[in-house]
């Protein structure tokens, strides 16, 4: 019995000493699990994850606090692309969150009085306009969150889908017709 | 919407699988000459199952039936697998071992082109490690003892084990050469000795030597068809014949030449048809020389030093896991990335 | 005797050549109306410069190069313009862009036009011209021809003059040759000069006698030196320009590499043609040989205006009532077109009517038995059943290490395929996805860039208000001054930081914003532009006001 | 470099206070189990004894009466056995023998044997086997009954040539397919009895309960 | 605690985190264990046993213990329950001891344990964590129950041999001979078995789920309006 | 020699840890979906294993000895624990990425029962100080080489049609199971 204690505690004593050591030696700061997560997010800041914006999301996956479905403009991609980072489990999406098309904010300008309120509210800052001016979207640089939506008083910004033309027409996966015995 | 190309060569899968299974034609003929005609029943049996399973699962998948169940590879996956296993085996061991071969290997992988693992293999693997004692009693040879049966008593042994009064099991089957050159080995006897025995014809097992030659044959055909590449057969009997070169040189009393090893089990066939399934081999050239000669090695290690007779299967199967390893690390390097343009 | 090289793989499909060879190229006469495409080459669309309602004469410039990768695009006859408005054309797409429609009056009456003295001419003004004259690759690829004449301080040695034609069916290039060897061989010389070449090989596949003797005949005749003729054996896709100078000169051009860096360059023997039509004689690209093949009375080939609608173009080879579609370019690599009612461009090398017994369609398709046939015949010596294992289940990364990005899409693989798998289709797919996402990516990081930017700014703002309000307080406390300077310090330095960040961020914004306008319609830059005034006019004002913060690109 | 040195005694001071509490509880369920476990252990061997031996032919505490068995070839062994004497009022009765067939299909087979004192089998089990199952494991007793054959056998029954399966002439059954098995064990119950024969008064001397007799080494 | 939340637990670990089925943890003694009804059950209850006590145990202490010496306790507590239950076992149950062998110390590493108390008891209460860690080691004991059942009923045609190693010798006539005179399908027992026999069973959980979600989702076109109006 | 030569073919192959003795399926199912990681987890539980092995040994024999072996059990998983915790503590200052790539599965080293398992083995197995140490560590190298071999197939299976309710674990399950099959056919190659 009392060898059996001494025994346990000169190898407990000896872990413990190591380990000890060993968690202020070799301390990290930050997360680098969080940079390559948010590499990953599309950027669009939208909070449609219920996050406010793709970094936070990215902590919080980092933690381990939310699920890797949550935001629609990654799309499907998106939350196979965190699945393979986290080596988890594809799944899809969840909640209500669905992918929308495409789509670039527009500003009627006939309307616009000029308010700089959605200004405020674009995380990239795609809009351009000084107060009581008329106020303009940089198609370019819209990522299609549609935050500025809600605060315009007037309602006179609406989101146009980017139409398929030529020039960012894709070839589509194509559909094996099922296959039918030629008689 | 279409897209180019446009035309096509006329060519399909299930010609391509024809054509194997004519190649198998000769080993099968020489078969029936030296062993009678029970492996016709087996590979009936084989093909029913076969192409039942195989409809069930396409129902089963929601498949269109029709088009895969003409494309013959169940056929001869059965056939494979008929080939490899003692015709005189009980009926439900067969129908077991197809149906275990073409429902889990195949379907639950997705079916043709998906399965990693040869489906006949696994099929002789699942009975082996199952039902090894059936899976021992091999047909004797008809020119080897009087006692050979008739076509009506292999039947009735199939379907209902019984045999002619007066025979015993012990009577008209015996290991396969492979296993008694091992079992005498065991009981140290030296080569030359055991050689000696009725069983053994010129170069192998009497009567089987000759399948084995058919098998070769049959194999020829789809090399000069250009069906197979001579990558896999050549380098797996040439390694398989150095290897067992090496120790017979090296001790002759106890490694047999390597000529047996050519001759016996189920090295042709599988150096012809087994390692060169198309779906569970490697397709880089670098990649099928690999494969055929761990494959080789392996065969020869669990024939001389292993636990079963034959290796072929068990050395398909091991080297199968390899396979996408094989292929990622032997990709060719692609055109213009090859260094000098010579 | 110099030695071949040869290439790994290729195919031999029946070559259907013959039926178009029997009678010499025919004058297509001026159709009804011609729908001229503004966006046939490479590079950018070109930007229309006449208006609806306008006459315009023959070779007169109708659309102008916009950017430096992109040509232009002229009246093929003279007429008025009808409309400038969104056309169906020969794409895979099958969907609509923008075409300047043009009603011949029948005079085909040239503009003044007159070539310059070649030699005396210098490089730059000569590849200016071509650009002008609306020059581009006639071998396919369309690549405007300007840009492919300048080596970039790369000694180029060999000239590859591509006149294979490996893909069945098609004889442009055949009756080219063996009608116009001469200017065809002109045209080299004036490429050979522009690059700077030491020699010109001329690459023939042998199923084309007639035209190798013509060849070697105006050759001789000449007295070009360093200039020979080439048979080369016929296998498909030798005239692919890097299997043709793989066969020619040994060099393995990989995917990525310019061709100059490796001291060679090719160009199609019509591409040689029209390059010598514009400089010599000042005509800039309006028509092309074009070979109207396939379930038609009589197969021919034509001298077709660009811009001529396909109808008219069949017509006269004698349309057949069991047509059932059209291809435009060879049965291996050419375009399922949508509708009669597209017209030829640049590109077009030969029209297939096609019909049910002709081309049957194609058999169900079976999954992928890995038997590597395609591996075997892959002229860029890939794995197209890896490719395609890929490419099905979206794994792209894998692909793409796969070299997907090498596959010349000549569809040698899904020629053998005995399971029919459409290969190339999914090549492409994979393709265009992976491109898609390159651009996402790009556009992703700006966002983020501004994203944090913004971010930054606003904590900025945050802080110097603060500052605003606790500078009153350290007024009074004059004792504190030190502190301060440690602090304006520190602000220097993430000042410059953000400086930095700027920088960044507009050089990117620069380069896809380059991107984005790539592709945009009539309407889409007319916007842009008004956009851009009023923008102006604000910068002015916000500028006048005094605020700093605005964003950082402009 | 204190702080370090803190809180890393910290930490062992803290692992250690859990290993105490932890020890003293396997401590003491230990102590409480170890009889137990001690009696279990031994009834299970004599469970397997009585397999060999009737409880009846014996009645001495079998366990305590040992032998040690060096290492032997016709044993099969290569590490030191033990053998358990079983006497009838100071009579011998039965020694018990733990041998190795060692040509098994499949590596080695454990057997152990119970030897009446005139030579005769009393019985054999096989402990363990890595016999194919389905092919060779009919030596095992869940399996057949193959191994009571050897009951009551001994070299006098049958000389030794005659100690082989039916397919080599021998006397002894086995099954179409598996001859290597039971070959094995045939050729070692018999060299055991060999064994025997050689030394059968070493091993049923008395057994004082100071000092375990071993039987002599090497009989070869 | 609320009943809703012990029935959450409960759902937790016999069907929706199912740790064989669906954590994939646990996977070695469920695999290796499995070839017979009764040595299945057996260690699936020892290893229940251990999963309550060591969940209930670490809970309340898990905020005395620093962070870098976490696991280290954890598995000091968890070995002790462990080699409590193993010298137990032991001593009462022999048979079933030895034929378990190995499988016994090893709960110790049995994934599931230590997930549990990493992911469960230390951020829960004692009770709740008890109990959680029962309904994973439930969970766990009915997947090796069913796998073992399957694989001894195909392998050996019988159903709880060596229930007597488990029960005492009286028991023994309670083995049921599901298949009498069958061969024995031996894959079934050997570890290949083990493999497929787990594979097969999460396919058919899948399987269930995939058709309990279809029924959802075809719930509102069946409302007995339409019902009617069929029948109408 | 040979004998050790025999150690290591005999627990890569003949007996290997996963396929044949299972053990350590949870990380052989959980960290094989992709091949970079399969190494990783395999680089690093070789480690551990071979380190805990050798510890194993020497604190069973010279800490316990035949008195203490109650402590057996207890000992090990404690010598384990630190060990793991110190290699986690090591990777995740020096190499980030492979922290990143192990995840969360390189503190459940301490609950691959192999990491437990093989020392147990040892013990029972009576193995010798290098006996031990070969066994932890070709037991290890079979670990690794199962779980690259597994994780080369799992990528390629990616891609194949397979029925909806066997995609992912189910058919992964399976194809271990066809694995294991496979490496049957290395019985009795050592004896
Ligand atoms: C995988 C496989 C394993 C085989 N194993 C054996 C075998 O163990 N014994 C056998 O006689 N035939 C076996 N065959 C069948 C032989 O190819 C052939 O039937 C021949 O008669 C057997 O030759 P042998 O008697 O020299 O072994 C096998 C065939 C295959 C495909
Ligand atoms: C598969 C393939 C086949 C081709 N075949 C020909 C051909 O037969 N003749 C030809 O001139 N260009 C052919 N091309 C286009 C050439 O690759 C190359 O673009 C052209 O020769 C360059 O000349 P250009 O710029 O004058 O068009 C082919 C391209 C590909 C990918
Ligand atoms: C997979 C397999 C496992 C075998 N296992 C055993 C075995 O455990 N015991 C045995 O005696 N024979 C076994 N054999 C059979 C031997 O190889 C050999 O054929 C047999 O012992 C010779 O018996 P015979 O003299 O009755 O023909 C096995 C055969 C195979 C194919
Ligand atoms: C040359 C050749 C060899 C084949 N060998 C086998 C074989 O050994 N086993 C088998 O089940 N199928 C074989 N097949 C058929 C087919 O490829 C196989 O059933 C696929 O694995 C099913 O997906 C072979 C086919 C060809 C063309
Ligand atoms: S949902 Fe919106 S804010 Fe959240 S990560 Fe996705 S893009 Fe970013
Ligand atoms: S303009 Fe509107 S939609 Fe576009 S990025 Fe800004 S806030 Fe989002
Ligand atoms: S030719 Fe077709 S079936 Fe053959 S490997 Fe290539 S893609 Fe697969
Ligand atoms: S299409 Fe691409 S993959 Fe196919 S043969 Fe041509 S180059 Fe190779
Ligand atoms: S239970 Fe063995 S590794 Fe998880």
């Amino acid at each position: 019995m009392i060898s059996a204690l001494w025994v346990m505690i000169a190898l407990s004593v000896l872990l413990g000493i190591v380990l000890g050591y060993a968690a202020i030696r070799f301390k990290i700061e930050g997360n680098p699990l969080v940079e390559k997560i948010d590499a990953v997010l599309p950027q669009t800041q939208c909070g449609q994850c219920g996050y406010p914006g793709c970094k936070p999301y990215a902590e919080a996956i980092a933690k381990g606090e939310s699920d890797i479905n949550l935001c629609p403009p990654g799309g499907d991609e998106g939350i196979h692309k965190l699945a393979d980072l986290l080596g988890v489990e594809y799944k899809p999406f969840g909640g209500d969150a669905q992918p929308k098309a495409k789509a670039v904010a527009f500003i009627d300008e006939n309307t616009c009085i000029g308010c700089t309120l959605c200004i405020q509210a674009c995380p990239v800052d795609a809009i351009v306009g000084a107060a009581k001016q008329m106020h303009t979207i940089i198609a370019s640089e819209c990522t299609g969150c549609e935050l500025c939506l809600p605060p315009c008083p007037v309602d006179c910004i609406s989101m146009d889908k980017i139409a398929e033309d030529i020039s960012n027409w894709k070839w589509q996966h194509p559909v094996i017709i099922p296959i039918q015995a030629v008689a | 919407m279409f897209s180019s190309p446009f035309i096509s060569q006329p060519s399909s899968v299930s010609q391509i699988m024809l054509r194997v299974l004519l190649a198998l034609i000769p080993g099968i003929a020489f078969y029936v000459w030296y062993f009678g005609p029970a492996i016709l029943v087996s590979l009936t049996l084989a093909s029913i199952t076969a192409l039942v399973t195989e409809a069930l699962m396409l129902k089963l998948r929601n498949r269109p039936i029709k088009p895969f169940i003409s494309d013959n590879t169940a056929l001869l996956t059965a056939w494979l697998l008929a080939l490899s296993i003692p015709p005189l085996a009980p009926w439900w061991l067969i129908v077991v071992g197809t149906a275990f071969a073409i429902a889990v290997s195949k379907h639950l992988y997705g079916g043709l082109g998906s399965n990693p693992f040869n489906p006949a293999m696994i099929g002789y693997a699942v009975l082996i490690i199952s039902f090894p004692a059936p899976m021992t009693h091999w047909i004797t040879p008809h020119s080897v003892d009087g006692m050979s049966l008739n076509f009506a008593a292999q039947w009735s042994y199939i379907f209902s084990g019984m045999l002619p009064s007066g025979l015993t099991l012990d009577a008209v089957t015996m290991a396969t050469p492979l296993d008694t050159l091992k079992t005498q080995l065991h009981l140290g006897q030296s080569v030359a000795d055991i050689r000696d025995m009725p069983i053994f014809g010129r170069l192998a097992g009497h009567g089987s030597e000759m399948v084995a030659a058919g098998f070769a044959l049959g194999g020829l055909y789809l090399l000069f068809t250009r069906i197979i590449s001579w990558h896999l057969p050549v380098v797996y009997l040439g390694t398989l014949f150095a290897v067992a070169g090496l120790f017979h040189v090296l001790d002759p009393a106890h490694y047999v030449a390597p000529l047996f090893h050519w001759f016996s089990g189920a090295a042709m066939i599988g150096a012809f048809f087994i390692l060169t399934d198309p779906v569970t081999s490697p397709t880089t050239q670098k990649g099928k020389i690999i494969f055929a000669a761990g494959a080789a090695v392996l065969t020869y290690l669990i024939r001389v030093f292993g636990g079963f007779p034959d290796g072929v299967a068990f050395a398909t199967l091991l080297m199968n896991i390899c396979v996408p390893l094989i292929d990622i690390y032997t990709q060719p390097k692609v055109f213009g990335k090859k260094g000098a343009g010579k | 005797m110099r030695t071949l090289f040869s290439f790994h793989g290729g195919v031999h499909p029946p070559t259907h050549k013959a039926e178009s060879t029997r009678t010499p190229i025919a004058l297509a006469p001026i159709p009804s109306k011609l729908i001229i495409p503004l966006w046939q080459h490479v590079g950018n669309r070109s930007v229309p410069i006449v208006q609806v309602g306008e006459r315009v004469l023959k070779g007169q410039k109708i659309g102008r190069p916009e950017g430096k990768l992109s040509s232009a695009v002229h009246a093929s006859t003279s007429g008025t313009v009808s409309a400038i408005d969104m056309q169906l054309v020969a794409h895979h797409s099958g969907l609509p862009d923008l075409c300047v429609t043009l009603i011949p009056d029948g005079r085909d009456e040239w503009i003044s036009h007159v070539g310059v003295d070649v030699t005396h001419t210098s490089h730059a003004e000569l590849r200016h011209l071509l650009r002008k004259a609306g020059v581009v690759g006639l071998g396919g690829a369309v690549f405007p021809s300007d840009l492919k004449t300048d080596a970039h301080h790369h000694q180029i040695k060999t000239l590859v003059i591509n006149g294979a034609e490996c893909e069945p069916y098609i004889t442009c290039d055949d009756l080219l040759m063996r009608e116009r060897a001469q200017d065809i061989l002109r045209g080299a010389e004036l490429l050979r000069e522009l690059l700077q070449a030491e020699e010109v090989l001329i690459g023939i596949e042998d199923n084309k006698p007639e035209a190798i003797a013509a060849m070697q005949l105006a050759v001789t005749q000449a007295g070009y030196r360093n200039m020979e003729v080439l048979c080369v054996p016929t296998v498909y896709p030798s005239g692919g320009a890097k299997q043709l100078i793989r066969i020619l000169t040994g060099i393995e051009v990989a995917a990525g590499v310019r061709s100059t860096e490796m001291g060679v360059q090719c160009f199609n023997v019509a591409t040689a043609y029209s390059a010598w039509r514009a400089l010599a004689h000042g005509e800039p690209v309006l028509s092309r040989i074009i070979t109207v093949t396939g379930n038609v009375r009589e197969a021919q080939n034509f001298e077709v205006l660009i811009g001529t609608p396909l109808d008219e173009l069949i017509a006269l080879a004698g349309k057949q009532a069991d047509t059932n579609r059209y291809i435009m370019g060879g049965p291996m690599m050419g375009i399922d077109l949508p509708s009669g009612t597209v017209s030829v461009t640049k590109a077009t090398n030969c029209i297939i009517a096609s019909s049910l017994k002709l081309f049957p369609p194609p058999a169900p398709v079976m999954p992928c038995i890995r038997c590597i046939r395609c591996a075997d015949v892959c002229p860029a010596d890939l794995q197209p059943q890896d490719l395609y294992w890929f490419a099905k289940s979206n794994n792209f990364g894998k692909a793409q290490e796969f070299n997907l990005a090498d596959c010349i899409e000549c569809g040698a693989c899904a020629y053998v395929c005995p399971s029919n798998i459409p290969l190339v289709q999914y090549y492409r797919y994979a393709k265009s996805e992976i491109h898609e996402r390159s651009v996402e990516k790009l556009a992703a990081d700006k966002a983020r860039e501004r994203h944090e930017y913004r971010q930054f700014r606003i904590e900025r703002e945050k802080t110097e208000k603060a500052e605003r309000l606790a500078q009153k307080e350290r007024d009074a406390a004059a004792a504190k001054a030190s502190f301060e300077a440690g602090l304006a310090a520190a602000e220097n330095a993430q000042q410059q930081t953000i400086n930095e960040a700027i920088e960044r961020a507009k050089v990117q914004a620069a380069t896809a914003h380059a991107l984005n306008t790539d592709a945009l319609t009539q309407e889409q830059l007319a916007k842009i532009a008004e956009v851009d005034a009023r923008r102006a006019k604000m910068r002015e004002l916000a500028a006048t006001a005094g605020a700093d913060d605005e964003p950082p690109k402009s | 470099m204190k702080r370090i040195a803190r809180s890393t005694l910290q930490t062992a001071v803290n692992l250690a206070f859990f290993a105490v509490i932890g020890t003293a509880i396997l401590a003491a369920t230990f102590s409480l189990t170890h009889e137990a476990i001690e009696n279990t252990i031994e009834a299970e061997k004599l469970k397997l004894i009585s397999q060999i031996v009737p409880p009846s032919q014996y009645d001495n505490d079998i366990l305590r009466d040992v032998k040690n068995v060096p290492a032997d070839a016709l044993l099969g062994t290569s590490a030191p056995t033990i053998a358990y004497i079983a006497r009838l009022k100071e009579q011998p009765a039965a020694a018990i023998i733990e041998v190795v067939a060692r040509e098994g299909y499949s590596g080695d087979i454990r057997l152990i044997l119970a030897i009446r004192p005139n030579g005769e089998l009393s019985g054999v089990r096989v402990l363990a086997h890595k016999e194919t199952p389905g092919l060779g494991d009919y030596i095992d007793i869940g399996k057949s009954d193959w191994i009571k054959g050897f009951d009551g056998k001994s070299r006098i029954t049958w000389g030794d040539a005659q100690w082989k399966v039916k397919k080599d002439g021998g006397q002894f059954d086995y099954m179409a397919g598996a001859t290597i098995t039971p070959r094995a064990v045939v050729k070692e119950v018999n060299q055991t009895l060999q064994y025997f024969a050689l030394h059968r008064d070493e091993l049923f001397a008395p057994t004082t309960v100071s000092a375990i007799t071993t039987v002599t080494g090497d009989s070869k | 605690m609320k009943l809703t939340e012990i029935k959450a637990i409960f759902h937790n670990g016999l069907w929706k985190q199912n740790p064989g089925l669906v954590q994939l943890l646990g996977l070695c003694p469920l695999l290796a264990i499995s070839n017979s009804a009764v040595n299945a059950i057996s260690l699936g209850l020892a290893t229940t046993l251990v999963m309550a006590m060591s969940s209930g145990a670490i809970a309340p202490i898990r905020s005395y213990v620093p962070n870098e010496i976490r696991i280290p306790v954890f598995v000091l507590i968890i070995a002790v329950l462990v080699t409590v239950v193993q010298y137990l076992m032991n001593a009462y149950m022999y048979g079933l001891f030895v034929v378990l062998g190995i499988f016994i110390p090893l709960i110790v590493t049995n994934c599931i344990v230590l997930a549990r108390a990493e992911s469960f008891a230390s951020k829960n209460p004692p009770l709740a964590s008890a109990l959680d860690g029962m309904a994973m080691g439930l969970g766990l004991t009915a997947v090796l129950a069913v796998l073992g059942g399957v694989r001894e009923i195909i392998g050996k045609g019988t159903l709880f041999s060596g229930i007597d190693l488990a029960l005492g010798e009286s028991t023994q006539s309670w083995v049921i001979h599901v298949i009498p005179d069958y061969h024995g399908f031996l894959l079934a027992i050997l570890p290949p078995g083990a493999f497929i026999g787990l594979g097969l069973l999460i396919a058919g959980k899948n399987w269930l789920n995939l058709r309990a979600e279809a029924k959802q989702h075809s719930k509102p076109a069946s409302t007995p309006m339409v019902g009617e109006a069929a029948q109408g | 020699m040979t004998d050790y030569l025999l150690i290591i073919i005999g627990t890569v192959f003949v007996n290997n840890i996963v396929m044949v003795k299972i053990l350590g399926l949870c990380p052989f199912m959980g960290v094989s979906r992709k091949l970079e990681t399969s190494l990783g987890m395999g680089a690093a539980t070789t480690f551990v294993l071979t380190l805990s092995s050798g510890a194993s040994y020497l604190i069973s024999h010279y800490l316990l000895g035949p008195d203490l072996a109650y402590l057996t059990t207890l000992s090990f998983i404690v010598a384990i624990a630190g060990i793991v915790q110190f290699t986690e503590m090591v990777i995740k200052k020096t190499s980030p990425d492979l922290y990143q790539v192990l995840g969360i599965y390189l503190p459940l080293i301490t609950t691959n029962c192999a990491v437990l398992g093989i020392p147990l083995l040892n013990v029972q197995a009576n193995h010798n100080f290098i006996e031990s140490l070969l066994f932890g560590f070709g037991g290890a190298v079979g670990f690794t080489m199962a779980m690259v071999l597994f994780a080369g197939m799992r990528e390629r299976m990616e891609g194949a049609d397979t029925p909806a309710i066997f995609k992912g674990t189910a058919i992964a399950m399976i194809t271990a199971g066809l694995m294991s099959l496979a490496f049957m056919g290395f019985a009795g190659l050592v004896k």
